[in-house]
């Protein structure tokens, strides 16, 4: 069958951005809001359709087949070219479904939420400009053009963080969020670097191909104890950490929350933030294959480190924003960590189908999360806990998306979260205890924070608001009730259908006693929050002085922030660029004067030579003869 | 003999009967009259310069003592064409001489008696007259250093040059004796053949080479210069800087190649020496210059620092380098000394500073002086910039590339000084810049005549061609 | 042709001649009298050319004849060197060598 | 006799060309010149050159010396004494003068001279004469011509230059 | 007259026009209609050469050979390959948006005028000669012109910028004809008679011992311009005290001289001098790219950050000429021409800002984005194209770089490549510092508030160069394929 045609779901997107990017200062934004939401609505109907007759159809004797179009875009040897097109296989297709949904619900959304906004087409602008690097990175055929994409995307990630480009903490969270995953990007390049030099080539395909190159003699060639492939590959990790903020690439995340709320739910939350993970699944066959995984083990401990620190922040901030930035990191550590501890075939599997299905589900709720907060901010006009409380009377719809939505984060039995996280845990039980307890705790740590946010938002005392709240327009409240009707329903999609390592369909199964324990610990976090936010108490306090010191480091996100800004600040620029600099001035530059001064000097030194006297003059003149002739003499003589 | 073989002195014969009718002139007419004298000598001088233009047999005359080619005879051709471009630029200045002090002809007939005996000194078959045309171009000049009576500076830089150059005459004169001592004789082709290295050959060369390094100016041999050209009025300056320094040039390649070929290990090490000495010292001292007489007098040691380049490799390319660069350097210097005759000729100012501005007020003589100056500094498209390419070439044929190199490293250093002037002229505004004033036609036209050479002798090949052609009389 | 004279001697006393002229330029402090060691210099010159001519090579009178112009020569540079000089004179009403040292560097 | 008569007229010519350059009082300086011209003059009646020996006497003694003593006259009163020349000076134009001389007469005395082959007895005016005037083949008419031109500039020059200035320097 | 020919007779002709230019307006129209014939010239050029092309196989297409100096055997001989064309299309596109940049100027503006069209005439016939003499005259020619335009157009300290540039680059061109008289000299090594024609000698074996020994010479007299380290000194001093276009012509253009050179003469005619010398130069290279980079990060002028970006860029380009392989050259050909666009781009904006507001101080600026919308985008835009986003030239050029730099078999050049890798970021670094500091967050001045806004001859400029950037890094498949043509004759000559 066909799939050519999904080339349009990323070309429409781009086409906007074109359009609304050029005339931003002629199209008025009642056009331009509905004109974006409708070219993202075809891209929608589209992947939709493409999902159904793909899941469908896409099968050949029981394996998902792949399909590829695409044409050179770059030459550089006779092996090596950048090719552009789209691949279609499980993975990029249900991400084309992801991005589109939620890029659609954003659209929706800001309609109501940018109104009014001064730059409000330019900003559909820039969410058109994403939306088609997303994609074009879901569907992307080999590294060089998902870098290709993962450059654009970090682009419009900055052009839309720095969407308030007047407010200067607005900017600075822009640059670092680029200049942080650019640091990242650069493993990535030279990661392309290494794999392409020794892989001969930058195809997906090629690269991942059990009989390929790679994976039959990755042992070829070896640096520092590791194969040279694994190098590349944890360096291609690398960028996929950056992008997915595990650590020690997170510190943009929490920053990147300056942007426009809907930003916050389209790249942070849904879409841009699980590139990481995309990245690792779309090149799992290698990751598992090269040195027996090893790669794949470095991915699962980031995953895990990250999401349980992740969580550990999250409960003492007092950014909803932030917390939910937080949160969105502790969730994606998740996604990585079941890939890590996924094997490739059949029901060993799990792990990644599981990741997978934890990133469909995740994608949902966290985006609704985010809107739902949004649409608080949007009337409170403040990011802060302190100044929300029992916004449940005045915006109903809101409170009871949230709700849903903290459920199914929280994995409470039913909800679309609980079934992805169970089979994370599933599949981290199976193959390492240290990562199923810690996610586990995670679990509970989640249900905590997300609670207490809820309860702090909803419930509590009523602050006096200077306007009263009201319910938010139904272009916002709409898309949240999909996505709440999502963030229920997704759970029952069997996934392992359709999605697996190996292409091959597998049956999977609730883990009930795993379930179980899961669930309880989550229900222990809900409790603990009821406990300490249902109501105005002094126990968090008491709580927060009882681990004191611990609390403070945990506030502070344990001071990574301070340490990137001491290195960048104080010893890149500080050091070497001024030093550099001053260098450059003084000493090279100073050189180069110095010749010139030398000369200039010298000619004043012997200026007394032409004394006046022209017996002087007759001196050097017979001496001069007398001198030349001794000279040519000696050199006769000799 | 016959006499038909008489007019292969076409020139100097020419030029001779110029003087004597200047002097017939100068002698049967009124004051008033005198002013015509100008034009007169302009004319003559002109056809006579015309007249060199048609070809010449080779050949020699006196049993040897006047020998004449095309090479010198382009040469000398070349030099008075020189001399009336800088007649032309000195003819307003010396208008205002006939007004003040009655003595523009004798100007005139000095300078022309000057260039006579250039004449007959690179025509010389042997040392006497050799000995008596260097007088003979010496002489007439001291007295036109000078020849401002009334300037201190005009009297002392003229006892500086008579004395210096007597004593470096009677250098030469004595280096003279010594190699008639080696060799008996005093005829170049004779002593070509006679002549074989020897301690006293070797002192000999050196006291002779002395005596015409002196005229050429090369370090150490160079002092003089600067105080002369800045006591001397500047058209005399300009002459002893292009006329009599080229004309001495090409003697002592004539000589170098021909009779002391024998001594060539011996000279051309001198050369090399002595080369180096010269660029730098020139450069150093020109470095620092504000007067822009002094200016020019060292970058002009400079500049014959570059030309014994060509020296350096005894072929047909050198002989073609050095002919075609002396007269490029003709040109350029001419230019230069021509704009700093137009502006102390109407307003007594001779120093850099005094130029801040000039563009602004008098952008064509600036003009011509940018050209003029990076024509000296070797610029292109200018024909300073293939003299010297072609120099470096000469060079560098013969493996000389250490000595290249220095020189390159030279010219860099001068393109400094040259930029200086350029930059009071362009680049500063200037307090009181020199204002607009309109110079004379014959002035003019002599800054025509010298930015037409300047722009043309370089791009338009034949010229080179044409020297090269001929370049290889004095070699066998 | 000087009997019990041979070349090296005569070749000697010129020598001799002529540095006592260069001596005399380097360190008169009078102009006039830097012309007088020119002139040292100058017959120095001449005197070779003579008795080289005589001595080495008599079949031909090159070097007699050069002499007589050398003599010539020298009669009117030193004129003009004069006329010079006085007219330096008439300007500062000094012939001092140090006062010719207006113009340096 | 030749000999010491030769000898008796260089030790004069050196005496008096020290003398000359040496001496402070500028007048005596000139009549030392004087006498050593006239020693050179002398050593021209040696080698039997009477034409050459005239002409010094006439050229130098009556004219160039002339010149010198009016001019002296001119810018000098007789009995002024030179002031002295730094000692610094003397001593290194000593050593250049010294150091010239010893090169030279280092290269003079390593030079061997082939003596003449055919023997000589004394220059006559009529061939001095002759070849003056001859145009051929090492005939010196040329230079004879050339020199009366160089005579008239040198007149004119001398002329213009002592013929005073009507301004002055302002 | 033919069709190259015409580059350089254009220029000198539209000089000749505007000598006679009455005022201020007529100088600007003619020089505008030249520059624009040339353009044209160019474009057409492109297209004329992908048609004799495809017949033709030569190394150079549309050849002219006349003799000049016959016994040194110098001719006027002229030809183009992909890599001149493109070079030529660049130098028009950058003098024509330099003639609008410079619109409003008014002192000597004819003098301005004429002195910028001759430089480019210099410019134009140092790409189209194929012979060492002839290409060395137009390099001076192409040089001079500068002392006039910084010293008496420029700014601040204009008149010491100026003779520094000028004699750094006329030093270097000095050491440059040493070296071209040293080949010139060898090349009748295999016999047959001196000559200056580049094509002539490739066919020569020059001794090693004299390629060793004048490799250097050519390579450095090249690499001055082309702002190796540690002879770039000149650039920043030069570019700050510079006017706009001069800038523009300058960075954009005369600066590409070098790499071009050193491609053309030194690496092509001195091949084994190329590669006993390379590693040595590399380093130099590679130093000089990470230097700019962190030079650039705390300078507070925004003419110092944009030249030490300029030396960090085209030491990459050294570089990538010295990893002598096909993708290497064809990024470092491709760079150039990037780099040419986006600086030229960049001190336009730059002249833009500075000719407002009056400062480049990047702590006096900020906030413009609101008060000069167009300038602020086009300048956001640049700064991302600048630090190497997709979809734009500068993308393309690095990653061939890098991708063929990493090609090199030997391990040393690939941890080299590594090292320079990683400049991408601290481009980043201090492209996001200047854009994030002048255009964006909150208004630094009010006065800024009621800066006029772009005019038109600004816009047109800032498009013109803005469009090749866009083309290039959009569908890079035709010129990459049309240089690496080009380059295979280069190649071999290595191997």
């Amino acid at each position: 069958m066909d799939f050519s045609y999904t080339i349009l779901i990323p070309l429409i997107p781009l086409a906007l951005f074109v359009i609304l990017g050029i005339f931003s200062k002629k199209i008025p934004p009642s056009i331009s809001g509905w004109v974006g939401s409708l070219g993202l609505g075809t891209s929608f109907v589209l992947s939709c359709y493409t999902a159904y007759t793909y899941f469908l159809g896409g099968k050949l004797n029981g394996v998902y087949q792949t399909f590829i179009y695409k044409t050179t875009w770059l030459n550089f040897t006779d092996k090596l070219h950048i090719d552009l097109g789209v691949l279609i296989d499980p993975i990029s297709v249900m991400m084309l479904v992801v991005v589109s949904t939620i890029s659609f619900m954003v659209h929706l959304y800001s309609r109501g939420y940018m109104k009014g906004d001064d730059g409000y087409t330019r900003f559909f602008a820039y969410l058109a400009l994403f939306t088609f690097s997303m994609l074009g990175l879901v569907l992307a055929t080999n590294l060089f053009q998902i870098y290709i994409f993962w450059e654009l995307v970090g682009a419009s990630s900055f052009l839309l963080i720095g969407y308030y480009y007047t407010k200067p903490s607005a900017v600075a969270a822009a640059k670092k969020a680029f200049i942080v995953t650019r640091f990242a990007d650069l493993g990535f390049l030279i990661g392309i670097l290494l794999v392409s030099y020794y892989a001969g080539t930058f195809d997906f395909q090629e690269i991942n191909s059990l009989h390929g190159s790679i994976i039959t003699n990755w042992a070829a060639t070896s640096f520092m104890g590791l194969s040279v492939f694994t190098w590349g590959l944890i360096l291609i990790y690398m960028g996929g950490i950056g992008k997915s903020a595990m650590l020690p690439f997170h510190i943009w995340l929490p920053d990147a929350m300056e942007g426009p709320t809907p930003v916050s739910a389209l790249i942070h939350a849904a879409t841009m933030v699980v590139a990481g993970v995309y990245l690792v699944a779309r090149l799992f066959p290698v990751f598992y294959f090269v040195e027996d995984g090893f790669a794949l083990q470095i991915v699962a401990y980031v995953g895990a480190i990250s999401s349980f620190v992740a969580a550990v922040i999250a409960i003492t901030q007092t950014d909803i924003k932030r917390v939910l930035a937080f949160s969105t990191m502790s969730q994606i550590g998740y996604m990585m960590l079941a890939l890590g501890v996924s094997k490739y075939d059949g029901h060993e599997g799990l792990g990644f189908m599981a990741s997978m299905f934890h990133l469909f589900t995740h994608a949902m709720f966290k985006a609704l999360l985010f809107l739902g907060a949004g649409s608080v901010i949007h009337v409170v006009h403040s990011n802060y806990l302190k100044d929300m409380g029992s916004l449940r009377k005045y915006m109903p719809i809101t409170h009871i998306t949230f709700l849903i939505a903290a459920l199914s984060i929280a994995g409470f039995p039913g909800f679309a979260g609980f079934f992805s996280k169970d089979e994370i845990l599933a599949a981290a039980f199976e193959s390492n205890m240290l990562i199923y307890v810690s996610s586990v705790l995670v679990a509970g740590l989640t249900a905590f924070y997300i609670f207490r946010l809820y309860f702090g938002m909803f419930w509590g005392q009523n602050k006096n608001y200077e306007h009263t709240p009201h319910e938010s327009p139904w272009s916002m409240t709409i898309p949240m009730l999909f996505l709440a009707f999502m963030s229920i329903a997704g759970g029952y999609i069997p996934f392992s259908k359709y999605i697996s390592a190996d292409h091959i369909p597998f049956q999977s199964h609730l883990d009930l006693p795993l379930a179980a324990i899961a669930t309880s610990v989550g229900l222990v976090g809900i409790i603990l929050a009821f406990v300490f936010y249902k109501k105005e108490n002094n126990l968090p306090e008491r709580f927060a002085h009882a681990f004191g010191v611990f609390y403070k480091w945990t506030y502070h996100k344990f001071y990574f922030d301070e340490l990137y800004l001491f290195v960048t600040k104080k010893i890149l620029f500080g050091m070497v660029g001024f030093s550099a600099a001053w260098f450059d001035k003084h000493i090279v530059d100073g050189s180069m004067v110095g010749i010139g001064n030398v000369t200039v000097a010298i000619s004043n030194k012997i200026k007394g030579w032409q004394s006046g006297k022209f017996q002087d003059y007759a001196m050097s003149f017979i001496g001069g003869g007398v001198v030349i002739a001794m000279v040519i003499f000696y050199l006769w003589i000799n | 003999m016959n006499l038909e073989s008489l007019l292969l002195m076409r020139s100097e014969i020419g030029l001779t009967a110029i003087i004597v009718l200047l002097i017939i002139f100068e002698i049967f007419s009124n004051k008033k009259q005198k002013a015509n004298i100008i034009p007169f000598a302009l004319i003559l001088l002109a056809i006579n310069t015309i007249l060199g233009f048609f070809p010449l047999n080779t050949g020699e005359i006196f049993g040897g003592m006047f020998r004449t080619n095309t090479l010198l005879h382009f040469f000398k051709t070349t030099l008075s064409l020189g001399v009336l471009i800088l007649l032309l630029q000195s003819a307003d200045w010396l208008k205002e001489k006939i007004v003040a002090e009655n003595k523009a002809p004798e100007f005139i007939i000095l300078i022309l008696s000057s260039l006579l005996g250039t004449y007959f000194m690179i025509s010389a078959g042997d040392f006497l007259m050799f000995y008596i045309g260097l007088e003979l171009t010496t002489l007439p000049v001291a007295a036109l250093v000078a020849y401002e009576t009334y300037k201190r500076i005009s009297a002392e830089g003229a006892v500086k040059y008579i004395l210096s150059s007597a004593l470096a005459s009677g250098t030469a004169l004595f280096g003279i004796s010594l190699l008639y001592a080696t060799t008996g004789t005093i005829y170049f082709d004779a002593m070509a053949e006679i002549l074989t290295s020897s301690n006293l050959a070797i002192l000999g060369f050196v006291f002779f080479f002395s005596g015409l390094a002196f005229k050429i100016s090369l370090v150490p041999f160079h002092f003089w210069t600067a105080d002369v050209y800045e006591g001397a009025p500047i058209n005399v300056a300009s002459y002893l800087s292009v006329i009599s320094k080229g004309a001495a040039v090409v003697i002592l390649m004539i000589l170098l190649f021909t009779v002391f070929k024998p001594l060539m290990p011996a000279w051309n090490k001198i050369i090399y020496i002595v080369t180096i000495a010269t660029m730098f010292t020139g450069n150093l001292f020109a470095l620092r210059q504000q007067n822009m007489k002094r200016f020019l007098a060292y970058s002009s040691i400079a500049q014959a620092g570059f030309i014994l380049l060509g020296l350096l490799s005894v072929d047909q390319l050198g002989t073609a380098t050095v002919i075609y660069f002396v007269a490029i350097y003709i040109f350029s210097n001419l230019g230069a000394f021509g704009v700093v005759q137009a502006i102390s000729s109407t307003t007594n100012k001779e120093n850099i500073d005094d130029y801040e501005g000039l563009y602004r007020t008098n952008p064509k003589l600036s003009l011509i002086m940018m050209l003029a100056l990076f024509s000296l500094a070797g610029i292109p498209p200018l024909a300073g910039f293939f003299g010297k390419f072609f120099l470096y070439t000469a060079a560098a044929s013969k493996g000389y590339y250490v000595m290249v190199f220095i020189a390159v490293v030279n010219a860099t250093i001068s393109l400094y000084y040259y930029l200086l002037v350029v930059r009071a002229m362009f680049l500063r505004k200037g307090n009181n810049p020199i204002p607009y004033f309109k110079s004379g036609n014959y002035m003019r036209l002599g800054l025509l005549l010298a930015a037409i050479g300047i722009l043309v002798i370089g791009l338009y090949s034949p010229i080179y061609e044409y020297i090269y052609s001929f370049s290889n009389v004095f070699l066998n | 042709m000087i009997a019990g004279i041979n070349i090296y001697e005569i070749l000697t006393l010129t020598s001799i001649l002529f540095f006592i002229g260069v001596y005399g330029f380097f360190t008169r402090e009078n102009l006039i009298t830097v012309l007088l060691s020119i002139e040292l210099i100058l017959n120095a010159a001449a005197v070779n050319f003579v008795l080289i001519n005589t001595y080495l090579y008599p079949d031909l009178l090159q070097g007699a004849i050069f002499t007589i112009f050398i003599i010539a020569l020298a009669a009117a540079e030193t004129a003009l060197a004069i006329a010079i000089i006085i007219n330096l004179y008439k300007l500062i009403y000094s012939v001092e060598v140090k006062d010719t040292e207006t113009m340096k560097y | 006799m030749e000999a010491i008569l030769f000898y008796i007229l260089a030790a004069f010519m050196i005496i008096f060309a020290v003398a000359s350059v040496t001496s402070r009082k500028i007048l005596r300086a000139v009549i030392y010149l004087l006498f050593v011209l006239i020693c050179i003059a002398g050593l021209y009646f040696l080698i039997n050159y009477n034409l050459l020996a005239a002409i010094q006497l006439t050229v130098y003694g009556g004219g160039v010396i002339v010149l010198f003593i009016f001019s002296v006259l001119l810018v000098h009163h007789v009995e002024l004494e030179l002031e002295k020349t730094p000692l610094k000076r003397k001593i290194i134009a000593g050593i250049l003068s010294v150091l010239g001389l010893g090169i030279t007469l280092w290269a003079i005395f390593t030079y061997t001279f082939k003596t003449a082959t055919t023997s000589y007895s004394s220059i006559e005016v009529k061939d001095i004469g002759f070849k003056l005037l001859s145009y051929g083949n090492g005939g010196f008419i040329l230079p004879f011509e050339v020199i009366s031109v160089l005579l008239v500039a040198v007149m004119i020059g001398a002329i213009i230059v002592a013929k005073g200035n009507k301004l002055k320097e302002n | 007259m033919d069709i190259l020919s015409l580059f350089v007779v254009v220029p000198v002709l539209t000089v000749l026009v505007l000598v006679f230019a009455k005022n201020l307006k007529q100088a600007r129209v003619i020089s505008l209609i030249g520059m624009a014939i040339q353009f044209a010239m160019s474009i057409n050029l492109i297209f004329a050469y992908l048609k004799e092309r495809a017949t033709n196989t030569a190394i150079m297409v549309f050849t002219k050979d006349a003799l000049w100096f016959e016994n040194f055997n110098i001719h006027y001989s002229i030809g183009v390959d992909a890599i001149s064309v493109v070079m030529i299309a660049l130098t028009s596109t950058v003098v024509l948006a330099g003639i609008f940049i410079s619109w409003k100027i008014d002192d000597l503006a004819k003098e301005f005028f004429v002195s910028l069209i001759v430089l480019s005439s210099g410019v134009f016939g140092f790409f189209i000669s194929t012979d060492l003499f002839t290409m060395f005259v137009f390099y001076e020619i192409a040089v001079i012109p500068m002392y006039l335009l910084i010293g008496i157009w420029g700014s601040g300290p204009k008149e010491n910028s100026a003779m520094k540039l000028t004699l750094m680059l006329m030093g270097a061109s000095a050491v440059l004809s040493v070296g071209i008289l040293g080949i010139y000299f060898n090349s009748n090594a295999d016999g047959g008679a001196l000559t200056f024609n580049i094509f002539e000698i490739a066919h020569v074996h020059i001794p090693v011992a004299a390629q060793n020994i004048f490799f250097p010479l050519v390579f450095i007299g090249f690499a001055v311009i082309g702002a190796l380290f540690p002879f770039h000194t000149w650039s920043p001093s030069g570019h700050a005290s510079a006017p706009t276009a001069v800038s523009m012509l300058h960075a954009g253009v005369l600066m590409k001289l070098g790499g071009y050179g050193i491609f053309r003469i030194a690496m092509y005619l001195l091949p084994l001098g190329a590669l006993n010398w390379s590693n040595f130069f590399l380093i130099l290279a590679s130093f000089g790219v990470i230097y700019g980079a962190f030079g650039a990060i705390m300078q507070k002028d925004l003419k110092y950050v944009n030249a030490y970006a300029s030396v960090s860029h085209l030491s990459l380009v050294l570089f990538a000429l010295l990893m002598m392989n096909r993708t290497a050259w064809n990024g470092a050909i491709i760079q150039s021409l990037s780099h040419g666009l986006l600086t030229a781009l960049f001190f336009a904006l730059i002249g833009m800002v500075y000719g407002r507001t009056h400062t480049r101080e990047i702590d006096k600026l900020g906030g413009l984005m609101k008060i000069l919308p167009f300038i602020g985008a086009i300048y956001v835009i640049t700064g991302l194209a600048y630090l190497g986003l997709p979809g734009f030239s500068g993308f393309v050029a690095e990653m061939s770089v890098f991708v063929g730099a990493f090609q090199h078999p030997d391990m040393f050049h690939r941890v080299l490549t590594i090292i320079v890798v990683s400049s991408i970021v601290v481009t980043a670094v201090y492209i996001l510092r200047m854009v994030g500091k002048i255009m964006m967050g909150p208004l630094s001045n009010m006065e800024y508030a009621k800066l006029p806004k772009a005019t038109w001859y600004e816009k047109t400029g800032l498009i013109l160069l803005m469009i090749p950037v866009v083309i290039i890094g959009v569908m890079p498949l035709g010129l990459s394929e049309m240089l690496k043509a080009s380059i295979q004759p280069f190649l071999e000559r290595l191997l």
